[in-house]
């Protein structure tokens, strides 16, 4: 059967992205960010997954007012990184796990999470970031993201946004439909956006530094408690954009200790202000 | 006013929800259709002519025209949307951020360098810092 | 505070619709289905309410497989009447009602419901056969329906659809939305689609009278009892396309009794076989 | 095979799941296109031509130009989307119908008439009548 091994936490800042394509990993401003995930592609070096369960959030890219899914899964054999108004970043296609994505999606239609399922979607930053910082950019002659990737994109654009409870029981449902897979594969499932920013308005430049490393104490010790957190202090306390991180929730209910098992190890965990204009936060949790 | 909003207190901050969406909807679209080159380069041409082309109020087409992304979040545009605008203009997001909150792009990026805008004084509306 | 003054219930062939249009509905065939209709025609009138929400299936018109969402709704101004390939159908935009769908739309998202918001659709037969069965054709130099509707699109096409004890608790949760409305609407909700029918393979034709009436009996004594009953059920009972039955159920769990209140009155009961391929169903209850 | 198919034991019956889905996923979307005039008229004027168009198996090419639907649905055809091909022929629904029954279509509206196909025996696959 299929098995969650590890899950990682990442804001998935597009300044980043542009960073890396323009080659600006080593001027001042953006060394000590890379620096601090220099562990985390060593480590996904060694532990590279079979399939990505990536969390993330569209940016107006593929979903726009037209239709706005709450939650929505990719089960395409591959995803296009999207132009999103400065022409498409220069990263692979991602390459999805149509089979493992099916059986997740019944899986949780069965249990009470109303899906949207999608056959055709470009994704964006919120996808390509996190996967150009954990695995650096593809190069060579024949570059390729080292594995297949199911993207599953959470609404917080429109208001509401589902709460963190029902991201961190949704979670709890995709472990159980990971592991009821008939396949022996090795499964990560990440959690990206955040941490604690505002893009909009008078007040936009808010970072609440405080806020942001009680959340990663609380992600790591008491997840349900901080899925109890209402929307509202997301957005009073870490801005109106910080209400990304109730993705990491998904996440983080996916791990063995929100169903009985043991804790997880905090194999690497890393703060930096600012990336443009947001804070980033960075965990990475191995199953036990 | 039906909708719940228990955001409306928080100091220069516009919750996108249903009700500003409704009124952004042609905003946003038009912000929307930014993302293919050809239209990038059609809007650049004659800005006035490609914004006719939509069911904007007239608010909306002048606030995009005067590039003034608070009036655009008035009228009810969202950030992700309205951003297709300053990537069209070559912008980065820095750029736009910093041209909503009075201050120049360099003492933006300044505060921000210094650990960003601080959420003390800036939780409630007339709370005092 | 608005609220629910009634709930409809109808298959909505589009044989129907297509009969209606050709000015067919006096011939023989037809006449007895019509006639069945009559007495919710003058019941409509004498009770026509301020928005119908109205629960149906989209028939791979709206959405294609690019997107399938389980649960969607309408909260535009308006929708178009669809060409499914035959034309358009003759009858008037239905005009939504944009500010009740908002608020349902957040209210039940934050009860936990991941619904897709959808803001440009066109409507099918599953909505329209509906209302031309309960309104009759508008005619006239104004031709329009008599009140705006807010058109709620499940996913009964690519399985898994949602359970029957899933579209229950929805239809609690939107029966808890509307009441908390700020405007004093009559609010009706209809559930279409069914009764049973097959329309593909060697066992098209399939109509299992037994099932369809002790459904009806059951959905009015018993509907958390229905609710139980799962696919699988359908499928082999009722036909494969027999399952849009479960839409009835979003309907019936929005009235006053399953939340502790009265029993509904059985306004009009009607069945009858065949409709081209289907057999077809009808009641209306009142809340009391 | 990783989807639980509770489905599988239903004599005729072929439910749309995903495995259908993802298998069928280019034929349904040549019949989506069907929908609009323009495209109807294209594929009347040379079928072949047009199907060629979509990155379809020769199977589905030749099920949809045989105008078998049960074969269509064998791979990966949803009923739904495949009705737009009748449409296109001017065909009804029920014609439709019966020509996945091995009836003609007044054997198959006879039996309508007279309550349609009983789920007597039709229940389980090799259960006797
Ligand atoms: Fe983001
Ligand atoms: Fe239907």
């Amino acid at each position: 059967m299929a098995r969650i091994t590890a899950s990682v936490y990442t804001s998935h800042v597009p300044a980043i992205g542009a960073a890396l394509d323009l080659g600006k990993s080593q001027e001042p401003y953006w060394q000590p960010l890379f620096k601090g995930y220099e562990p985390s592609k060593q480590w996904m070096a060694d532990n590279t997954p079979d399939v990505i369960f990536l969390v993330y959030n569209d940016h107006a890219t593929a979903f726009s007012l037209e239709m706005i899914p709450t939650f929505a899964i990719g089960t395409a054999a591959s995803f296009t990184p999207a132009d999103e108004g400065w022409g498409p970043r220069p990263v692979p296609q991602v390459i999805g796990h149509p089979e493992l994505a099916a059986h997740i999606a019944q899986s949780v239609i069965q249990d009470d999470f109303d899906l949207t399922i999608v056959n055709k979607m470009d994704v964006d930053h919120g996808l390509t970031v996190p996967m150009s910082l954990m695995f650096g950019q593809p190069g060579g002659p024949n570059p390729a993201w080292p594995c297949p990737v199911i993207p599953f994109a959470v609404n917080v654009v429109q208001y509401p946004v589902p709460s963190g409870k029902r991201c961190f029981m949704l979670g709890q449902a995709i472990r159980r439909a990971i592991e009821s897979f008939d396949q022996p594969l090795k499964v990560q499932i990440w959690g990206t956006g955040g941490m604690s920013h505002q893009l909009q308005g008078p007040r936009a430049g808010l970072i609440n530094q405080p806020f942001d490393n009680a959340f990663l104490d609380r992600l790591i010790a008491d997840p349900a408690g901080q899925a109890a957190v209402p929307h509202i202090d997301y957005v009073r306390e870490a801005g109106s954009e910080g209400i990304e991180l109730v993705m990491w929730l998904i996440a983080r209910g996916a791990m063995a200790d929100v169903a009985g098992g043991p804790a997880p190890t905090v194999r690497h965990r890393f703060y930096h202000v600012p990336a443009s204009n947001t804070a980033v936060g960075h965990l990475i949790l191995e199953n036990n | 006013m039906a909708l719940d909003k228990p955001y409306l207190d928080v100091p220069g901050t516009t919750i996108f929800d249903a009700d500003q969406s409704r009124k952004g909807y042609h905003l946003n679209q038009f912000c929307m259709s930014l993302m293919k080159a050809a239209n990038r380069e059609a809007f650049k041409r004659d800005e006035r002519a490609y914004l006719d082309q939509w069911p904007m109020t007239e608010e909306q087409k002048q606030a995009v025209l005067a590039r003034d992304l608070n009036r655009c979040i008035a009228a009810g545009g969202n950030i992700y949307f309205l951003a297709k605008i300053g990537a069209t203009d070559g912008k980065s997001f820095q750029y736009m951020a910093a041209s909503m909150t009075g201050m120049t792009q360099e003492q933006y990026a300044a505060m921000m360098l210094a650990g960003g805008r601080s959420p003390e004084g800036n939780r409630y509306i007339g709370e005092k810092n």
